[in-house]
């Protein structure tokens, strides 16, 4: 046996694995319809590939990565693309995001498969290659993309697996190892070829003695690979937790395992990974536990990546009235749906249904007695009790100084907490707080930047014009005096400007034609808006004046009298040639809105693009802007024609 | 030297200045809202202090008492007092911008801190000699800066409590003063001094 | 009375309370308010130095450079207490004795400087004086009550030994609120001071908060953003 | 049904701030069994007195600060205070004493503050130091063991402060006393000298057994750490075992410090205030020995027969600064020392 | 300000100078002026509270002519704890020294020295005590103040012949005189310091009584 | 009378000694610039948009070195507030009415088919966020402007809206619990969408 450390800390809740861990993994069916949205990972949100009505086979790529940390999107299944939409996600906002929906056809049609015969064959540059088009992300966690992962800038030692699943109620991978050990081990070895052959270690709790065996059978003496049992608590899963376990090394606070010479995979990742390069296969299809008391059928079925919860949670039987907490996750760290159109997603190991009084009510919290169980149990070694009162007094420096930064969530100090206070939620908002008061700090640091250097130009637009006016003043004197010597007898001036104008106001009628509908219109319009808007500042002025008795209130309040007929009037005159034209205003409105947000993401890229380090990956991203402003732009004109038509048959009516 | 041990102890614990003495009760409770600035405040009291003694226990024995003027020792202290304040500011600002960062707005206050003068003053009743007005300012200082610093931690995490509205912010640092100053008293009599 | 000067005499009485809102004077406050006569004296003696130097430093605003302006109050108020002082010895000499440092210490009781530099360099000096004479009234109210809530929670008596400040005709004026009272300590000594300032403080929020909703339901809107200003240009 | 948002964790351990609260009261219960044995009926009638207070002012000032009473009344706060006040207070005082207690320590100690939780200082701590300096005559009457009464004496002097055929003399010096003005006789040799004196110093050791039986209970049940005791005993035993190897003659021994007065009492019950005390382990050490080292200072040269109120008062309020410098090195930080080795 | 600040060193240092020195000339002369006008006030006021106090220790029989016209330099005024200049007072009557009062430091207070006044006639009685300076606790120790109690009334008519030397101690170790419940350590150095003073008055006799007829 | 001269030429020694030095001091340690009004301005939210009765944030961060009080400025609103009472040491206080209260952040956004052209939200805006020439439609850059609402009044035709800020999934996080808890009585009644 290999020698163990402990981390500091953990918990030990109830396992509640046995509701799902009994039968086989179920390959669930391909449902109706799928629901893959762009970002399903850390990093940059793929951009879509097809468009809607276009057909996909099974495998083929929709959406592909954009920059350095982003990842590939498949078709799970084949179908029809119907829609390029905003759909719930699953996150925690329940906030609505981009999506790519696709009809399927029940035809389950794989596209071109290209496995591959001798892996062994491969370059590191061909299994990176394969990875990163397959579009492996992590499957333990934060789904890191794998082939980012798996380029590390220092050399790796030591490839950990992580097998520890050490959330309640989820077994997953469990089931994973059992039914699938010998991929998983060719997987692993395909990553050690691909990282220079490290040792391997794969942590795996002692509470799945199958598993263990499943994986010692699967396993070659004289692989560099061994199977490390490790305790039961959470979270050893953790990836920090489960290095410190198994090496006795702690991760630099501000750095990532391949620091000190480590990489940390799930072992979904792994077999993904087989997948990928043996059989040609992308990421479409994800073991998932579905448990909970509310599960008739609780157990783990492979879904298909953009299958609805709904979907799953019915082909489980699950009792949607018995349950009024649907957890994405486990217990400890998942995250609550509200939505069972929210699509499973490539991170998503498990949907856990709880019946009522399955989970911990939601008491009322007491406040804080600083008993100190919580920084027993924290294995980031914080102290929460300390960041928690931070937190909710939103002192975010000093939470800050307390490493706030440091907690990886995974909530064993709320299990422990006597007074049942919700801390993790307290560090998510610290978190969020100070994430969105550092972007604050920032843009503040602009708007000063942009005023000051208005003031100056203002300064400066102010000097020039007194330095022109002066310089034309001399020249008006001396060209005066010039002219004056030159025709000291010239011919009455005034006249000759009367005359002037009198000849351009006869030019002016001349030239007067019959206004374009458009014309009018605008002109209505502006003549509207600027009655409305007198309008209503004066009234404004009036109810100010009320407030404070000025004599003026009567005086305004005639004004406002005759003000509000004229807008009156003028709106009317407005309506009716809108009538005639057959306008829908609004909609024109909603238009330009996103042509001048179009338009300023373009600015703004462009500025960033001066100073950007990769100006390739903006470029791109100008272009994609540009895109969006010539259909937004495309869209506007499309309707503006409607309008430069109607009116002409309006008049021609 | 257990004399002088005994001064240090008395002036810090047993008749701690701020909560025992009553002295310089106003930065105590003016500058005590936040660690930082108290420590600060501390140094810099710590450092005025100090030499304020010495300054005017010269006074009062070279200047005053040979020509019986010791009826002009408030005026003359609180300008020695005044001065050094002054001066260090001045020297410290322009000197050493750093230092002036951590002590600068507090020096200015160090005047109207009785404390200073009542230092001054209590060396002159006792009759201290050299050695013991320098100890008996320092230990003044200490003493002040050590429930300065005790009393800034403690609001900062009063601050963060749940107070009823009528006793947030000075009222109850009142009451978590008279508090400290019951703990203070189970010094009483540690040292006869 | 001009509004300035209501608002004078409003800001030393209340609302800028030197020693319940400014926090300043605090040592003398809490260290001679052990009974009403002890607070009575001091509380005399901090208002006469306070109009005193407010006067004098008003009349000479004009006069003096910024650098040493400092020193120079200081010395006129360390003047003006000594005067004080010496005048105390003369005339009552056991009140003196029991205020003991504590006179001297009016030098620093950092609100005569504070109203110094604030306000009477700023101000002529009718106006100064006012300012002087409210906050010194302020102060000695302040004094007052908190020797009279220790003396009586401690003692149980009110207006002991007025004699030494008021002469003998105040000999009989010791009031025993409660007889055969067992004395409680703690309001005697320093931590009761402090305790006792809070509470003090305390039931001043109180009634300005009590006020306030008051004056909320009397006039509930209180014109929001009406101190705005235009930043750029006006409006056409 | 509707679903629910709310933040992981889902779970939760059956932990509760009330039954932390339960354990500590129950685990008085063998110190006061044997404090009423050697004392009489005196701290069990203060005791219910103490309790029926600290509800009573408890539920009245949640009331006027518009809280709900019912969830804060039953998680037990406030009748751990009200016990340890019980407890500490001597067992003749009389009823006006434990009600000035009860109510700085819970109306000024802990619901100024904010309640349970906010309070930066032992509640019982300042209502039993108040007391001491209010009244220090009533504070200091311990009888001796010899002069129990029978419940009905001891309810007559709890309410009238006289007793019909009592006994004579009240205050006598406890084996505190003792120690502190000894004339150079050990604390045995008094003992043998004074056999009513030798009967208080079996008492007090008998008392803090007790009191040690229940701190052990309460670290085997979880209730708190290790730290915040062992660190107190330590800093005291150490002290005065320094002392006492010194000159023996002036200075009682360690094992005399540590089974006379509160000592077993506040290590146990009061040291390990989660609340008032400093809150990382480190912090705990640093708490415990600072109060052992000030309990026995105040009580070797000081005017206070016992000090362990003053000192964990004292170290009440060092605690925020303690928390401040006593932060753990966080998963994956470096040590100190080697990260500014680093930056070289 | 409207003054300009002057801008050169020399000015600067001139202006500096001259301004701060102006003040404290005028504060100087207000100040001395007071002084010298009050002086004679102050110094019959500090007289008259020295008589008051030495008089409350002494009976007016004892004395025609005021005890302040009589200061004794005492020596050996270590072993009644004073510092010097160490000052007793002779009651002086029809030119005769018929009664001393002596100043008494009790060291052993509860918190600080007491300072005591003794009144002791020619033969050994005590005539009067009063506590005139101490800082023991108010409430408890301060009864030892005339004002609070009359226990210090109790010394009188006492004198070491006829309270033997045990009987110099509190109640409560065995003595005489009342101990405050709760509080015996201050009464306990008062009577100590009593009793040195009875002592000193009666190994100091002959020095004493023949100084004093110098006067 | 001696002591009246000695006092006078002591005392008159002391202060001109002191007067010297303090003379010599302030010219030759003389410090120009006041570094805590950039620190004050650096706290402030520099939306520029003079609800503190400043014309801009720089101004008022001036008036605060030189003792207005600290609660002017809307836009900044608590948060600033305590930053500013943690700088300078003083009370954190409330809001000031007068001058607005806290609202949630705004951008601003132009109908551009009602915009006629007119320039003059150009000329209005603080920080230079609004593109457009004359007589022709005109757009907010949207990551510049700060939400100061200067540009509003000067629209003759009241084409200008303010907008909150959108929240996405990047930038939404979770609140305070103090929600939940404060419907003790029912700690489900937290946003829920039905579902099918
Ligand atoms: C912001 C961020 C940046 C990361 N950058 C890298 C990286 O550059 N290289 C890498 O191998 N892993 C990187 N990781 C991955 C982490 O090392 C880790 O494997 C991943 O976050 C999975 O964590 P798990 O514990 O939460 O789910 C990054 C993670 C985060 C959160
Ligand atoms: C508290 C906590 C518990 C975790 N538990 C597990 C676990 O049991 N199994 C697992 O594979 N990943 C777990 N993770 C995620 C890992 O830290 C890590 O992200 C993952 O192993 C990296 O592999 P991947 O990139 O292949 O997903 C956990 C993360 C945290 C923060
Ligand atoms: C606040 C406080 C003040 C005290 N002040 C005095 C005092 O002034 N004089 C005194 O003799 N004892 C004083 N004591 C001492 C105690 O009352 C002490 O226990 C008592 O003197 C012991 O002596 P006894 O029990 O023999 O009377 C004080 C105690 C406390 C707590
Ligand atoms: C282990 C433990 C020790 C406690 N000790 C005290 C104590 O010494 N004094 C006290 O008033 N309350 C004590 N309490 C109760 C509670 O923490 C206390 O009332 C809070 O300080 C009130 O906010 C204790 C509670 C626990 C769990
Ligand atoms: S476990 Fe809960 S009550 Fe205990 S210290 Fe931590 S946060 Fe506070
Ligand atoms: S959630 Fe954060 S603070 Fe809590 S135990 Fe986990 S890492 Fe520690
Ligand atoms: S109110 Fe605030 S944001 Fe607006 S100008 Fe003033 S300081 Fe700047
Ligand atoms: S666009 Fe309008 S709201 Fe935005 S910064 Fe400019 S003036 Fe202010
Ligand atoms: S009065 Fe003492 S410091 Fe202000």
């Amino acid at each position: 046996m290999r020698k163990t450390w402990n981390f500091h800390g953990g918990v030990h809740p109830l396992e509640n694995k046995t509701q799902s861990n009994q039968l086989p993994i179920v390959v669930m069916p391909a449902p109706k319809q799928l629901v893959l949205p762009l970002s399903q990972h850390m990093g940059k949100a793929g951009k879509a590939v097809v468009k809607p009505g276009d057909y996909v086979f099974k495998g083929q790529l929709i959406a592909s990565a954009q920059g350095f940390v982003s990842a590939n999107i498949h078709a799970p299944s084949s179908g029809y693309v119907s829609a390029l939409e905003e759909r719930t996600l699953p996150h925690q906002s329940a906030l609505s995001g981009p999506c790519i929906v696709i009809d399927t056809d029940g035809k389950d049609q794989w596209g071109d498969l290209n496995p591959t015969i001798d892996p062994k064959l491969l370059s590191k540059s061909d299994l990176l290659y394969l990875i990163q088009a397959a579009g492996i992300t992590g499957m333990g966690g934060a789904g890191f993309p794998g082939a980012v992962k798996l380029q590390p800038k220092s050399s790796i030692h030591t490839l950990i697996i992580n097998a520890a699943e050490c959330e309640p109620y989820i077994t997953a991978d469990d089931r994973l190892m059992r039914e699938y050990a010998d991929q998983i081990i060719s997987g692993i070895q395909l990553v050690q070829q691909l990282l220079d052959q490290p040792q391997c270690l794969i942590g795996i709790e002692d509470n799945k003695p199958e598993a263990i065996a499943a994986l010692n059978h699967a396993l070659n003496q004289h692989m560099n690979i061994e199977v490390c049992v490790i305790e039961t608590k959470y979270p050893s899963g953790g990836e920090k937790q489960l290095i410190e376990i198994l090496t006795g090394q702690q991760v630099p606070n501000e750095g990532i395992p391949a620091d000190i010479g480590i990489v940390c995979q799930n072992v979904g990742t792994v077999k993904a990974v087989f997948d990928a390069i043996v059989l040609g296969q992308p990421l479409i299809t994800r073991i998932t536990t579905v448990t909970g008391k509310a599960a008739v059928n609780a157990g783990n079925y492979e879904v298909l990546i953009g299958t609805k919860v709904a979907d799953v949670l019915a082909f489980a039987k699950v009792d949607l009235i018995k349950t009024s907490r649907l957890v994405m996750g486990g217990p400890m760290m998942g995250f609550t749906i509200q939505d069972t159109q929210t699509p499973i997603i490539k991170s998503s190991n498990c949907i856990l249904a709880a019946a009522d009084l399955e989970l911990a009510t939601v008491a009322d919290h007491h406040s804080c007695i600083r008993c100190g169980l919580c920084e027993v149990a924290c294995p980031a070694e914080l102290l929460p009790q300390q960041l928690f009162w931070f937190a909710k007094a939103e002192e975010f420096e000093k939470a800050q100084d307390h490493n706030l930064s440091d907690c990886i969530e995974c909530g064993a100090c709320a299990w422990v907490c006597p007074s049942q206070i919700p801390l993790v939620q307290y560090y998510r908002y610290a978190k969020g707080r100070i994430k969105a008061l550092n972007n604050e700090t920032q843009l503040a640091e602009l708007s000063r930047m942009r005023f000051e250097t208005r003031e100056q130009r203002l300064v400066d637009e102010k000097s020039a014009k007194e330095e022109k006016r002066k310089l034309r003043a001399t020249a008006a004197a001396a060209a005066q005096a010039a002219k004056r010597a030159a025709n000291p007898t010239s011919a009455d001036p005034i006249a000759a400007a009367l005359a002037r104008v009198n000849k351009r106001k006869q030019e002016q009628q001349t030239a007067t034609t019959p206004k374009s509908p458009e014309e009018v219109y605008k002109e209505l319009k502006t003549a509207a808006a600027i009655t409305r808007t007198k309008l209503n500042k004066t009234s404004k002025a009036l109810t100010d004046a009320k407030a404070q008795d000025h004599e003026q209130a009567a005086g305004l309040q005639e004004t406002v009298i005759a003000l509000t007929t004229k807008a009156a009037v003028a709106q009317a005159k407005l309506h009716a040639y809108e009538t005639k034209l057959g306008l829908d205003p609004e909609k024109e409105k909603i238009l330009q809105v996103s042509v001048a947000k179009a338009n300023g993401t373009i600015r703004q890229l462009e500025k960033i693009l001066a100073t950007a380090a990769d100006p390739k990956r903006i470029e791109a991203d100008i272009l994609n802007a540009k895109a969006t402003h010539e259909a937004a732009t495309q869209a506007l004109a499309d309707h503006q024609t409607n309008l430069t038509k109607k009116p002409t048959s309006a008049q021609e009516s | 030297m257990v004399d002088y041990l005994l001064i240090l102890v008395s002036t810090v614990l047993v008749n701690n200045f701020v909560l025992v003495q009553f002295l310089g009760l106003c930065p105590f409770m003016g500058v005590s809202s936040r660690l930082e600035t108290a420590m600060g405040m501390s140094l810099a009291t710590t450092f005025v202090l100090t030499l304020a003694s010495l300054c005017s226990y010269l006074t009062y024995t070279y200047l005053l008492e040979p020509f019986g003027l010791e009826f002009l020792q408030t005026i003359s202290f609180i300008l020695v007092i005044a001065f050094v304040v002054q001066f260090t500011e001045m020297v410290v600002h322009k000197t050493s911008p750093l230092l002036h960062k951590v002590l600068g707005i507090f020096l200015p206050l160090i005047t109207t801190n009785c404390a200073v003068l009542g230092v001054a003053l209590l060396n002159i009743k006792k009759a201290n000699g050299f050695i013991e007005s320098i100890l008996y300012g320092f230990g003044a200082a200490v003493g002040f800066s050590l429930v300065l610093i005790l009393f800034a931690a403690m609001r900062e995490r009063i601050a963060v409590a749940d107070v009823p509205a009528p006793f947030k912010g000075a009222a109850i640092a009142m009451i978590s003063a008279g508090i400290m100053s019951l703990a203070f008293m189970g010094f009483t009599s540690l040292v006869a001094i | 009375m001009s509004t300035e000067q209501t608002k004078l005499v409003m800001d030393g009485l209340w609302n800028n309370n030197p020693a319940l809102v400014q926090l300043l004077g605090l040592c003398p406050l809490l260290a001679v308010t052990g009974s009403v006569v002890n607070a009575l004296g001091l509380g005399f003696a901090t208002l006469l130095v306070l109009v005193g130097s407010n006067l004098l430093v008003s009349l000479i605003r004009n006069r003096v450079a910024d650098d040493i302006r400092l020193p120079v109050f200081v010395m006129i108020i360390a003047a003006l207490v000594t005067i004080a002082e010496l005048t105390m010895q003369a005339l009552t000499y056991e009140l003196y004795q029991i205020l003991g440092i504590f006179i001297p210490l009016i030098v620093t009781n950092c609100a005569i400087l504070g109203r110094a530099d604030a306000y009477a360099r700023k101000n002529p000096p009718h106006l100064a004086v006012l300012d002087g004479l409210s906050m010194g009234l302020g102060f000695a109210i302040v004094l007052v009550l908190l020797g009279a809530m220790r003396e009586l929670l401690g003692q149980g008596t009110l207006f002991a030994d007025m004699h030494l400040l008021l002469g003998p005709m105040a000999q009989n004026w010791t009031l025993v609120i409660i007889h055969d009272y067992r004395g409680f300590l703690f309001a005697v000594l320093p931590p009761g001071a402090f305790v006792g300032m809070g509470l003090i403080i305390a039931a001043k929020n109180t009634f300005d908060y009590y006020q306030k909703t008051q004056q909320l339901k009397a006039h509930p809107l209180a014109e929001a953003g009406s101190k705005r200003v235009r930043v750029t240009g006006t409006i056409a | 049904m509707a679903l629910v948002n709310l933040s992981s964790p889902h779970h939760h351990s059956l932990n509760k701030t009330s039954r932390l609260m339960v354990w500590v009261l129950l685990a008085t219960l063998p110190g006061l069994a044997v404090q009423s044995y050697f004392y009489g009926y005196g701290t069990l009638i203060n005791l219910l007195w103490a309790s029926f207070l600290a509800l009573g002012f408890e539920a009245i000032v949640l009331g006027l600060r518009r809280r709900p009473i019912m969830p804060y009344l039953t998680d037990g706060s406030a009748l751990v205070t009200a016990f340890l006040i019980a407890l500490a207070l001597p067992p003749f005082s009389p009823w006006w004493l434990t009600l000035v207690a009860v109510l700085f320590s819970i109306i000024f100690a802990k619901h100024l503050y904010g309640g349970l939780g906010n309070n930066p200082f032992n509640p019982a701590m300042v209502g039993y130091a108040l007391c001491l300096i209010a009244f220090p005559v009533s504070m200091t009457q311990w009888a001796g063991t010899e002069a129990t009464l029978t419940f009905g004496q001891q309810w007559q002097w709890f309410w009238l402060e006289s007793v019909t055929g009592g006994i004579d003399s009240w205050t006598r010096a406890t084996p505190l006393d003792l120690m502190r003005r000894t004339n150079g006789l050990t604390l045995t040799e008094v003992a043998s000298s004074n056999p009513q004196l030798g009967l208080g110093l079996v008492a007090s050791m008998w008392i803090n057994l007790a009191y040690l039986l229940g701190g052990l209970i309460l670290l085997a049940a979880r209730v708190f750490t290790w730290h915040a005791p062992v660190a107190m005993l330590a800093g005291l035993g150490f002290c005065a075992g320094l002392f006492h190897m010194g000159e023996p003659d002036l200075y009682p021994s360690a094992s005399q410090h540590l089974l006379t007065g509160a000592t077993m009492l506040s290590a146990f019950f009061i040291v390990t205030d989660p609340v008032s005390g400093a809150t990382s382990r480190k912090g705990k050490l640093v708490f415990g020995v600072g109060v052992g080292i000030l309990v026995f200072i105040i009580r070797s040269f000081g005017s206070y027969p016992d000090a362990f109120a003053f000192a964990i008062l004292l170290m009440n309020l060092s605690a925020p600064l303690i928390d401040t410098y006593t932060q753990p090195k966080a998963y994956g930080h470096q040590p100190k020392k080697s990260r500014s080795q680093g930056e070289e | 300000m409207s003054l300009k600040t002057p801008t050169s060193l020399m000015a600067s240092i001139r202006a500096g100078a001259t301004s701060l020195g102006l003040f404290a000339v005028l504060a100087a002369a207000a100040i001395s002026l007071t002084y010298i006008a009050g002086s004679e006030s102050i110094a019959a006021n500090k007289a008259a509270a020295k008589a008051r106090a030495l008089s409350a220790v002494m009976p007016p029989h004892f004395y025609d002519q005021s005890l302040l016209s009589a200061p004794l330099k005492l020596v050996d005024y270590a072993q009644l704890n004073l510092s010097p200049p160490a000052v007793g007072y002779a009651a002086v009557k029809s030119g005769s020294t018929q009664a001393i009062i002596l100043p008494v430091i009790a060291k052993d207070g509860y918190s600080g020295d007491i300072a005591l006044l003794v009144g002791i006639d020619q033969y050994g009685f005590i005539q009067g005590v009063r506590t005139i300076e101490h800082k023991e606790t108010p409430g408890l120790g301060d009864k030892i103040e005339r004002k609070k109690s009359t226990w210090i009334d109790s010394f009188n008519g006492r004198s070491l012949a006829n309270t033997p030397l045990s009987d110099w101690a509190v109640t409560k170790d065995g003595g005489v005189f009342d101990g405050f419940t709760g509080a015996t350590i201050t009464p306990r150095a008062v009577v100590n310091a009593v009793h040195q003073g009875l002592l000193y008055h009666q190994r100091q006799y002959s020095a004493l009584y023949t100084t004093a007829e110098d006067y | 009378m001696q002591t009246f001269y000695f006092a006078i030429v002591i005392l008159a020694l002391l202060a001109i000694v002191f007067g010297a030095i303090l003379g010599f001091a302030s010219i030759r340690f003389k410090v120009v610039g006041d570094p805590i009004v950039d620190q004050i301005d650096k706290l402030l939210p520099q939306t520029q948009c003079g609800q503190c009765g400043h014309p801009g944030c720089k101004p008022y961060a001036q008036a605060i070195a030189n003792g207005e009080a600290i609660n002017h400025c809307p836009p900044g609103g608590e948060a600033t507030i305590k930053a500013l009472a943690d700088l300078l040491d003083l009370e954190a206080i409330p809001l000031d009415a007068e001058h607005g209260s806290e609202a949630i952040r705004t951008i601003a956004y132009i109908r551009e088919d009602e915009c006629i052209g007119c320039t003059k939200c150009i000329q209005a805006c603080p920080v230079d966020a609004i593109l457009g020439a004359a007589k022709q439609m005109h757009t907010v850059i949207i990551d510049e402007c700060t939400g100061c609402d200067l540009c509003l009044d000067p629209c003759p035709v009241d084409c200008i809206d303010m907008i909150p800020i959108e929240v996405t999934p990047v930038n939404w996080h979770w609140q305070q619990p103090e929600q939940l808890i404060a419907t003790s009585s029912s700690p489900y009644s937290h946003g829920a969408p039905d579902h099918a």
